[in-house]
């Protein structure tokens, strides 16, 4: 499941829903994106999605981990519009029977959100604004998955 | 008529988010040609490295055809997470 | 910081208290480990510590994280005595500048405490019960980081 | 006096939790040669393969000497989460 939101979420209640009730599911793993800044700035980063396209691409993300993995469940709540520092930007959660599939899962689920999820995102620092790409760092994470 | 969205960078650089070009053009490369009629800087960005479309909110290649009515969007770089 | 705790717990609150009013961490990695076995029976598996030394090596593999993968913070809370399925058994909670960081010592963690840590757990199955050793993907699983 | 403490599948075996054994054996390897002469099966068990013996809560090697009044656990192989 992919939900886009405009405003403030609650990691701890989505973790709580996903994961409760589960008897055969022994692993959750997740992932919790936090936007860095000076504190008492308004935003620290803002982020554009294109509805409609960006929720299909991430679904079927999600699907391909499902399979790639073969998990029990995995979700994704993204922020969109202006972040204040300290507030949540994505929450990443993956469940499966072990723990290795799940970190896993997690892992490449994050890779691909950060350089091939329709995203595009502008950060709000003491020198001014400006837009993110992926980094290198981010473009030899994803090479680990192909 | 072909609707256009442009996104993060490209969205700055053009000073627009959404326009409308008629008549409808029959490709991605007509389009193309039309935009650098208009705006040669936003013409030489679309053409820049990483730089995606989607026709009809689906990935397309240079040479796609558009449909009247087409919904035309150019992807700079993504980054999200 | 390690918690060895008697009763269930609530690992959304200890999420949202690990990862609220941070503003230098970009990455929150957690891993939720739950007790699988047939709804309705009392016992899924039942944990056993040695207290004051279970404390003291865990804090020392969580300070080892901390120096290893450059941490902000970690934590881990640890279920001991009887758990019903469903449960949570353990939360491990890691907060660093960047996600590889975040993920690398989440699963660390992870695989110290399945083969390591002085935890005796015992499985109470359809077919009775037996104690829990360390299996073979769990040895090579730790083997990753010597 | 040595306090000796089992857990896990040792326990099991010996039916006891945790036990004195007078007067206090000099060294580790008095303290099993003690065990054996009660309990063959547990002090096979102890000798068996991944189990560690602590001394005072720190991990101690086979020869390691012994205080009176010291606590020795025997841990077999560990598993947590």
């Amino acid at each position: 499941m992919i939900r886009l939101i405009g405003e403030t979420f609650d990691p701890g209640a989505a973790l709580n829903a996903f994961s409760g009730g589960r008897t055969v599911t022994g692993a959750v793993a997740s992932f919790l994106g936090i936007a860095r800044g000076e504190p008492g700035r308004p935003v620290a980063l803002e982020l554009e999605a294109y509805p409609g396209f960006t929720e299909a691409r991430i679904a079927a993300l999600i699907n391909t981990a499902i399979d790639r993995f073969g998990l029990q469940d995995a979700q994704v709540i993204h922020r969109v519009g202006p972040i204040p520092p300290g507030e949540p930007i994505v929450l990443v959660l993956t469940a499966a029977p072990h723990r290795r599939e799940a970190f896993e899962a997690c892992d490449f689920l994050m890779d691909y959100l950060k350089s091939r999820a329709p995203f595009w995102k502008k950060e709000y620092g003491p020198d001014g604004e400006r837009w993110v790409e992926p980094t290198t760092r981010d473009l030899s994470d994803i090479e680990r998955w192909t | 008529m072909a609707r256009v969205l442009l996104f993060g960078r490209l969205r700055d650089l053009a000073g627009w988010r959404e326009r409308r070009f008629t008549p409808a053009p029959a490709s991605l490369a007509a389009l193309k040609a039309m935009i650098r009629l208009q705006d040669e800087a936003l013409a030489d960005a679309l053409d820049g490295p990483g730089v995606q479309a989607a026709v009809d909110k689906v990935l397309a290649r240079g040479d796609a055809a558009l449909a009247a009515g087409s919904e035309v969007a150019f992807l700079p770089p993504m980054s999200g997470g």
